[in-house]
């Protein structure tokens, strides 16, 4: 299950009998990127793509790992320090599993969904993130983004 | 032809639009690029972006159909 | 945050407004495990010594990576199938070393700290779950625990 | 001397006893295992166990001091 919502994010309920191990991930506004202070963060998606996009990336993850269910959850609008930007959750018999599938989705996403977000800083115009910039962050671990 | 364009962050902000029906006779979406370029001075070079057709990720070579809808993609930015 | 408890686990709020990742790893009863159909679980552990060697997991955890805070809690007791044994919360600025360090944390509790584990099964006698078989599970991936 | 001896997991199930305090004579952990072992036929090999002293775990040829507590640890299994 892959999701965009212009909500606060609501936990999906996801359970398994087989299930022995579960990560969550969740990507939050920070107060600081790249060396100013952020005071909110707007995210964009051209919704329809991204949850085809999503899908597909949830799709790849059940046929590289043997997890039992996963399901992502992306929100859009204004956003507050704090607030959680993207929710994922995967189930596994085993916790390898689990872990390597819960940041091959958060790799994923932030690489290819279609979404955009524009950071307001207390000191200077909003700009939207560029992904020259999340590139070189990925990279390098800068701190050049607002959620990691 | 005529075909769909939709405009999300900086193109959206740039062009004043989010989206847009145009008249077109051109063939790649390199050459759509190029057309609106001149008409919006984007604020992103065609290298910075990407471009999906009806909601898949494309090549800037690949030819466009009538009523397609065609989205500049600028670098993502989500979780 | 170290701490052994009787009851459900209650997740413990952890925020900061400096995080820009939160992972969270649960260790779930599975219905099966080795092949054997479980009933529960009964979790005992030396407690005194358990939140000690808890807690130096802990202080390693913050010296080998980047995050801003860690909490783990570890359940005692009988357990039915489904409920959390041990819940896991690192948040950090960045993503890779949220997921590293909670890697490293539950790695260590299996290994280090004084909790023993008595499966309880549907055709045969409990018995206590032996670190030997652990350990080759850990090594292979077999399935020869019932929480992962 | 006397020294404390808690006992859990398959060792509380064999020897009956959550706790109990000793008298011994036994220089090394070794050899308290040893002592116990010929009274209770514990279910773990030595080899199989780790030892705690004081809530730390320590060498099973360190020596015991009166009043410590002295665990053999199962093989341990949470999470």
């Amino acid at each position: 299950m892959f999701a965009i919502t212009e909500n606060k994010i609501r936990e999906k309920q996801l359970g398994d009998d087989r299930a022995g191990a579960v990560v969550i991930f969740e990507g939050l506004v920070r107060n600081h990127n790249d060396g100013k202070k952020v005071t909110c963060l707007e995210y964009q998606a051209y919704i329809e793509m991204a949850e085809k996009v999503g899908q597909e990336i949830l799709n790849e993850t059940f046929n590289k790992f043997d997890i039992i269910d996963a399901a992502c959850i992306h929100r859009v609008g204004m956003l507050q320090i704090g607030d959680a930007a993207v929710w994922i959750k995967v189930l596994s018999a085993h916790r390898d599993e689990a872990y390597q599938a819960s940041k091959y989705i958060i790799d994923e996403v932030k690489s290819r969904v279609p979404i955009w977000k524009k950071e307001h800083y207390v000191d200077q115009e909003p700009e939207w993130v560029a992904c020259h910039r999340c590139a070189s962050h990925e990279e390098h671990h800068h701190s050049h983004e607002a959620v990691t | 032809m005529k075909i769909k364009i939709k405009y999300f962050a900086a193109m959206r902000e740039s062009t004043g639009k989010s989206s847009e029906v145009i008249e077109t006779t051109a063939t790649s979406l390199s050459a759509v690029y190029d057309e609106l370029n001149d008409r919006y001075h984007f604020p992103l070079n065609r290298d910075d972006l990407k471009v999906a057709v009806n909601e898949k990720y494309v090549d800037f070579e690949e030819a466009v159909s009538p009523d397609d809808t065609v989205v500049f993609i600028p670098p993502v930015a989500g979780g």
